[in-house]
């Protein structure tokens, strides 16, 4: 069969962690021959919806996108195309005819990294650096909270958000100013809190992609992302023409494959890595289910 | 005066200049040799073109025909680069700008030093420089702190500066443009002076003026322009006042002269006004003017004249003391109050406060009456009217412009305080405030000043004259008062003082001294 | 209040408020060389993005961390030529070409980028400078890490304060300099050439901002991401009023956003729960107008600041 | 050595010819990224003309994105005609929109002839006390305008964020950043079914008619332009300097909150902080390339609409990088801005020899 036409709007360019797994999902089915592919990035809010007609007008088959910040407008544009299928990034339900919706749902492996990292502190402060609260962000940190004082009740966290997505020299400053107050492991949501546990020989704890070859010895655990489950179940449903506007946020879930978690065990106590093992096998049997609290988390020091 | 050598070599000439600035023609085919040791006065009306050929000389603009030929050490007469300031330099011109060149944010001696030095030099030698201009001071009696920012000096200072610079620089051919404009009768003394002796010393000099006095005194020489064109070139000798008038002008002119007064009620009171903090500042000052007189008021420039005129125009509040016209307390008012109140004000620099050089001729006659009801309607302007009056106004003032919708920027400076004097005066007012009213002006334009003047005093208003020359002073006042660092003398009827005594006051000799 | 007392007591909360400040001292110099001379460069936030972009893209193709500082001050003063070529010669107006020339270096940096890297998953990284250890100065108790423990272009940026401040009151070149930007006519009357004189401080200027950006992206990061000035540039174009135009001032000013910011960060994590994250993010601006507040009335504004200069023209 | 000399008026011809040439000179120049991209250069205009203007759907978005530029362009004008440099038009439209949403989202309910006329109020007021503060510091304390203007896009934005997450997030937004819907009663009308045009296009050309009247035909604006050209003159004649700078300031304000209340209550329905894609920023360039003429803005808003539109356009098309369209705006904007000198003045090549001077 000829490979179907998939466009991707982007509203940040492609390296930012979040986008860039569903890029290189996409990226993936293009070198399999399933599909064409084409992408806007840093889409400008204004601009999203009409990027939107142009690629439906283009006759795309597949639209993949974030909708965060256009949810109505996206939603209007989608029923006006019913013959192509839209895939958005959403914290809504999925709408009738032709809107799927999917998130990053990766909070039980960061539950996992979390309990790593509540074994290994030492200092039991542990420095969480953010982009912006929002549910997306909120719920991996709450969750890898939750991990980590499920081990070890007396960690304490500090946390702050750089109100940017972009701004590595930022998050690394407000990483050292952890470090000034004795954190010895940070999670590292944005790009340069590694750097600084880097700089300052302390551990990190990676969110969406790995990154422990560029930082090896630093890159304590990470909870990983994987777009290829959800992005894969599209492409097959839109080429069978099965395409339905389903839910496809569980498909991020470690049980499908779309999230991971993975531990530095030289970094780790044997025991901590063993616990979370456990506890994975527990989640991917259904017998554990980690909470989603998408309320913005505080500091508790 | 001792004439230089009628051999003396010919230090500049200018061969045949034309420049020409779209249709207008400033400078028109005009020869001018000058020598060594020789003082040239060069003068013309307003707008004449003394100015641009002196700045073709010294390549700020390029003339359109013709060249500029000076001799460099005493040699052969050789071309000039055109357009090359730094070219006229090295050949040994100086200039001294009708409006000062000095960076206000440098001292002194780095103004003086400014280009003179490579700017590749890794260190400014600043000591080497001031011995060199110790020695220059002590010769040309032009002395100046040398420390000191130029922004902090007066203008007699910044002249000196300004002549300075050019003696650094080893200047033989010294060019200055209207350099006495600003001083005061003393320091004109001083300047025209030190002139002479820098000229017995081998220095060709040009210098523009409009007082024909001065020029009579100080030059050897003496060229006439007229629209453009030289008329004259004379040596003064064989000068005398009225025959260079007629020659600037054109046609005879007319002498100003005072009638006698009929000097009414008191119109106009300041009661011990003080404003203003710095040494620009004017402390409990009081003034009376009456209808139908001038009060002229004498002083040298930076003696608080600015700061009351300031604080007459509404633009400064005083700290203390009363201001009242007739029975109105204007104190605290505004220059819209002053206007409404009959007050006409004519301010010292035109081209800052007289005009808005980027609009039309007929919004600068409307600008003070913007509001009133023969402008504007509800808030919209009625253009049909305001052109129909600056027409009028035109008419009347002899105001020379390509029409009324031409930006008045365009204009020369007399044609300028045309436009200023028609808008004010037009309403007939109460009180005239004229500050500095003929600075920078032809005799024509002049003459044309004190005429209206005279007119509003015969009209019946009262009007102060706030001037740095004498000779105006003298010629238009009922009564003048002498402002010294703030603070103003009674006004004394003019009969009964002299130049003399006026100048003594006017450098702050107390008045008791005097008498 | 203990507890800020301790943020002040400790050395790294120094260090980072000088590290945070260095790209501000790189701009504020910059910005302050090209209006002394009398010309407003809103160009500053392109000028940084070209900066961080080419000065990071030398040493990623293998032109070596100085070869790299070298090309970004290049890229800086091309695009400050472009400015001064706009508003010298041109006279056009100062601001819309400055923020022309930041759409062009931003766009044109990204452009580059993104042609010359479609399919980088992650920000390709380059080995970027690191602190110095310098004998015996950076072993000193407190001042050791708060002053010695830095990356040689912090150093750099000191080094510039010093010698603008030497040349622009020391030199012939400095004096005409600050007469241009006063008064122009002063300057041609001495036979020097305004917009030469005007065009070298422009490119100069531009060429030390560009440093400012490439600080970010070799020394305190060490990958390009887009957006990733976020602003910087423009809080150079305040500090320099801050400043009144005074390198000393400049670097005064800048150390003291720097410590702003580094005091906030770290204040957020101790009140973070009680007061919103923007309050503390907007703290630095509104200190900022309100130090311009009461420099205001002191300042001596370089007088012919965004006053193009035509020979000859009335 | 170059040298300028200023002309008199224009004859439409010579302005027609200098336009045709910039715009050539932009073509050819952005061809440059063009061909570095590997795209063919002919193909890629023909899209980008296609992207802008080749269909209704393009066209009304490009006029879409045209009715902001408007809008922060007139802001920018008629402050720039009083020399009150307003570099903060984007917080100004933060305002703007903030003001339209606390208002336009129950804060009073309504008919759509009450609601939407008090939306509009409300952002142009808030737009206008946004500058009124920077015009006060100026008149009142002598501080910098460019520098507090631009220093409180920051602060506004910051702001913005702030009652986003807090007061004015909306409850039923899965907690991201935005506020609540604007009431449909309260919504600026579409223009057109199906296309995103909407009212605030006929805001913004109306409002350019207004500012063009107000500046060329009334005493106010009479005493902005002089006030612009020559303060110390202005204030000598009686004009109320002060006065008239805080006139211009809110004007200003509420031309760049008008610009916020279209986006969001046109446009969008909803504010969230990445509201405006630096339209405050850009209609800077507008006003410039209108030479601060309220009906040139709306020229200059439609090049730069077309331009953006039709690049991005263009770019999605052949697959290329999309950072092209900001680039070619770019070019295009430093083209045109050379070219309008070529109209102010007349340019000679002044060379040393006089003789060759008379010679031209
Ligand atoms: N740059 C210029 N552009 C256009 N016209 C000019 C320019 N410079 C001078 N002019 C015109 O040329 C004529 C001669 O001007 P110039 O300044 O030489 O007169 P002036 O004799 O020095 O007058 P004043 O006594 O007022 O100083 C005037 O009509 C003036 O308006
Ligand atoms: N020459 C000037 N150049 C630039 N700005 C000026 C100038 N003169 C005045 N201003 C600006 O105008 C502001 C207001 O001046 P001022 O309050 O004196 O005006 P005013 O005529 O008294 O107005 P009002 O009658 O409304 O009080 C000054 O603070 C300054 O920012
Ligand atoms: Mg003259
Ligand atoms: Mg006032």
């Amino acid at each position: 069969a000829d490979p179907i036409k998939v466009a991707a709007i982007y509203t940040v360019p492609v390296e930012q962690q979040w986008v860039s797994r569903i890029d290189k999902a996409l990226k993936a089915a293009q070198e399999r021959g399933d599909i064409t592919y084409t992408f806007s990035e840093n889409v400008a809010n204004t601009d999203y919806e009409r990027v939107m007609r142009e690629y439906a007008e283009q006759g795309m088959d597949l639209v993949v996108g974030e909708a965060f910040a256009v949810e109505r407008a996206a939603r209007k544009v989608a029923a006006e195309y019913p013959e192509t299928a839209f895939l958005m990034g959403s914290s809504f339900g999925p709408a009738q005819p032709n809107f799927a919706v999917f998130d990053n749902w990766i909070h039980e492996p960061s539950y996992l990294s979390g309990m790593i990292a509540g074994a290994t502190t030492k200092s039991n402060i542990i420095g969480m650096v953010g982009g912006y609260a929002i549910p997306e962000v909120n719920r991996l940190m709450n969750a890898f909270m939750e991990g980590a004082t499920s081990v070890n009740p007396d960690v304490k966290f500090l946390v702050t958000f750089i109100n940017s997505w972009y701004d590595p020299p930022k998050a690394k400053e407000s990483a050292f100013a952890m470090i000034d107050k004795g954190a010895d492991i940070l999670y590292a949501e944005r790009f340069g809190v590694s750097d600084a546990a880097k700089e300052k020989g302390i551990l990190a704890i990676g969110n969406v992609i790995d990154t422990s070859d560029d930082y090896p010895g630093t890159i304590l655990s990470s909870a990983l992302w994987h777009m290829e489950p959800t992005v894969d179940r599209a492409i097959d449903a839109v080429v069978s023409e099965e395409f339905e506007p389903a839910d496809y946020g569980p498909y991020s879930f470690m049980s499908y494959g779309g999230g991971s978690f993975i531990v530095d065990e030289s970094l780790a106590p044997a025991d901590a890595v063993e616990a979370a093992k456990a506890k994975e096998a527990e989640i991917n049997d259904g017998l554990f289910r980690v909470n989603v609290n998408d309320s913005e988390p505080k500091s508790t020091m | 005066m001792a004439l230089p050598a009628k051999d003396a070599p010919v230090l500049l000439r200018l061969d045949g200049i034309t420049k020409r600035f779209g249709a207008l023609t400033a400078n028109d085919g005009v020869y001018l040799d000058l020598r060594q040791g020789e003082i040239l006065a060069l003068l013309g009306e307003n707008g004449a073109g003394k100015t641009t050929l002196m700045n073709i000389l010294f390549g700020h603009y390029v003339a359109d025909e013709g060249s500029v030929l000076v001799s460099r050490d005493g040699g052969e007469l050789a071309q000039l680069e055109p357009g090359s300031p730094h070219a006229a330099l090295d050949a040994g011109i100086g200039m001294v700008h009708q409006h000062f060149t000095l960076a206000e944010n440098l001292s002194v001696l780095d103004n003086i030093l400014l280009g003179t030095e490579k700017l590749s030099a890794l260190k400014s030698a600043r000591a080497p420089a001031r011995r060199k201009l110790a020695d220059l001071m002590t010769r040309s009696g032009l002395t100046v702190g040398l420390d000191m920012r130029v922004s902090q000096l007066s203008v007699g200072e910044k002249q000196r500066v300004e002549i300075l610079k050019a003696l650094y620089r080893n200047a033989r051919v010294l060019v200055l443009d209207e350099p006495t404009a600003v001083l005061t009768p003393q320091e004109s003394d001083t300047l025209f002076a030190i002139l002479k002796k820098l000229a017995a010393a081998g220095l060709g000099i040009v210098f523009i003026s409009h007082k024909l006095a001065e020029v009579m005194a100080a030059s050897h020489r003496i060229a006439v322009l007229r629209g453009g064109a030289k008329v004259a070139d004379l040596p003064t000798s064989q000068c005398d006042q009225r025959q260079l008038a007629e020659l600037m002008v054109g046609h005879e002119v007319s002498e100003t002269v005072r009638g006698a007064g009929a000097p009414g009620d008191t119109l106009f009171v300041l009661t011990g006004v003080s404003a203003g903090e710095s040494r620009e500042s004017i402390r409990d000052v009081n003034l009376e003017l009456r209808s139908g007189e001038i009060l002229g008021i004498a002083g040298v420039s930076g003696n608080g004249q600015t700061m009351l005129a300031r604080v007459i125009s509404g633009l400064e509040t005083p700290v203390a003391g009363s201001m009242r016209l007739g029975d109105r307390a204007l104190t605290h008012a505004n220059a819209r109050t002053m206007i409404d109140a009959g007050l006409a004000r004519i301010p010292e620099d035109r081209h800052r406060d007289g005009i808005v050089g980027a609009m039309t001729v007929s919004e600068n006659l409307a600008i003070e009456a913007i509001r009133k009801p023969e402008s504007q309607r509800f808030g919209l302007l009625r253009f049909a009217a305001m052109r129909d009056k600056a027409k009028a106004m035109i008419d009347a003032y002899d105001i020379r412009c390509q029409g009324e919708d031409s930006p008045a920027r365009l204009l020369s400076g007399g044609n300028i305080q045309k436009i200023v004097l028609a808008r004010t005066l037009e309403g007939e007012p109460k009180v005239v405030l004229a500050a500095q009213p003929s600075r920078g002006l032809d005799v024509g334009a002049t003459s044309e000043v004190y005429r209206r003047l005279l007119d509003a005093r015969a009209r019946g208003a009262g009007v102060l004259l706030i001037s740095e020359d004498l000779d105006e002073l003298m010629r238009l006042s009922d009564r003048i008062a002498v402002i010294h660092r703030g603070h103003l003398s009674a006004a004394e009827p003019t009969e009964t003082l002299d130049r003399g005594t006026l100048g003594l006051r006017m450098a702050g000799h107390t008045m008791e001294a005097a008498e | 209040m203990s507890d800020i007392l301790e943020i002040f007591m400790s050395a790294s909360f120094w260090a980072a408020a000088i590290r945070i400040a260095t790209p501000l001292i790189f701009g504020v110099i910059g910005a302050l060389i090209c209006e002394r001379a009398g010309v407003l460069n809103l160009g500053i936030e392109g000028i940084f993005t070209a900066g961080a972009m080419a000065g990071w893209m030398a040493v990623w193709l293998g032109a070596g961390l100085w070869g790299g500082v070298l090309v970004a001050a290049l890229t800086g003063g091309f695009f400050g030529l472009i400015h001064a070529v706009l508003t010298v010669p041109l006279g056009l107006s100062q601001h819309v070409s400055g923020i022309g020339v930041t759409l062009f270096a931003t766009s044109l940096s990204y452009f580059i980028y993104r042609t010359a890297l479609p399919d980088v998953a992650s920000p390709p990284r380059i080995e970027a400078f690191q602190p110095l250890d310098i004998p015996v100065l950076s072993d000193l108790p407190f001042l050791g890490p708060a002053l010695f423990q830095q990356t040689p272009l912090t150093f750099l940026a000191l080094f510039l304060v010093a010698a603008t401040a030497y040349v622009l009151y020391r030199t012939p070149l400095g004096l005409a300099i600050q007469a241009v930007g006063d008064n122009p006519a002063a300057v041609e009357s001495q036979g020097l050439s305004v917009y030469g004189l005007r065009i070298g401080a422009i490119v100069a200027g531009s060429a030390i901002m560009a440093l400012g950006g490439a600080f970010l992206t070799m020394s305190a990061f060490d990958a390009f991401f887009f957006g990733m000035v976020n602003g910087r540039g423009w809080i150079c174009i305040a500090l320099t009023v801050f400043a009144s135009w005074r390198p000393g001032k400049a670097l005064l000013g800048a150390l003291l956003f720097g410590a702003f910011d580094a005091f906030q960060v770290r204040l957020q994590t101790e009140v973070g729960s009680f007061i919103p994250g923007q309050m503390f993010l907007m703290m630095p601006y509104i200190l900022s107008i309100a130090a311009l507040i009461v420099v205001a009335r002191r300042t001596d504004y370089p007088r012919a600041l965004l006053v193009p200069y035509f020979k000859g023209q009335r | 050595m170059i040298r300028f000399e200023p002309r008199g008026p224009v004859a439409v011809s010579r302005m027609i010819g200098v336009s045709v040439t910039a715009a050539l000179a932009a073509l050819i120049l952005a061809a440059i990224p063009m061909l570095f991209a590997g795209l063919s250069v002919f193909d890629a205009y023909g899209l980008m003309i296609k992207g802008a203007w080749g269909s209704m759907f393009a066209f009304t978005e490009m006029l879409t994105r045209a009715a902001p530029l408007i809008l922060t362009g007139l802001a920018a004008a008629v402050a720039f005609r009083a020399k009150l440099w307003n570099i903060g038009a984007e917080g100004q439209l933060y305002a703007g929109a903030l003001a339209a949403v606390a208002v336009g989202t129950g804060l009073i309910s309504g008919p759509s002839f009450v609601l939407v006329p008090a939306v509009i109020l409300a952002g142009a007021l808030a737009g206008g006390l946004v500058m009124l503060v920077p015009t006060l510091l100026k008149t009142r304390l002598g501080v910098d305008e460019v520098v507090t203007t631009l220093l409180l896009n920051f602060v506004i934005l910051l702001f913005v964020q702030m009652m986003l997450e807090g007061p004015m997030q909306d409850p039923m937004g899965m907690g991201w950043p935005q506020s609540e819907p604007i009431l449909d009663e309260a919504a600026l009308p579409k223009l057109m079914d199906r296309m995103r045009i909407h009212w605030g296009l006929v805001i913004a050309l109306a409002a350019s008619l207004g500012v063009y009247f107000l500046l060329k035909r009334t005493v106010w604006g009479f005493e902005i332009r002089a006030v612009g050209e020559n303060a110390a003159a202005a204030r000598h004649a009686g004009i109320p300097v002060t006065a008239t700078f805080v006139r211009v300031g809110l004007l200003s304000g509420a031309l760049a909150g008008l610009a916020g209340v279209g986006e969001v209550a046109g446009l969008k329905g909803y504010l969230t902080a990445d509201l405006s894609p630096g339209f405050g920023y850009s209609g800077i360039v507008v006003a410039m390339l209108a030479g601060l003429s309220p009906i040139g803005v709306v020229f200059a808003a439609l090049f730069i609409a077309s331009i953006f539109v039709g690049a991005d356009s263009m770019s999605r098309a052949t697959g290329v990088s999309n950072y092209l369209a900001d680039l070619i705006v770019a070019i295009s904007l430093l083209c045109v801005l050379v070219s309008g000198l070529f109209l102010r003045f007349r340019i000679r090549l002044a060379t040393s020899s006089p003789a060759q001077e008379t010679a031209k």
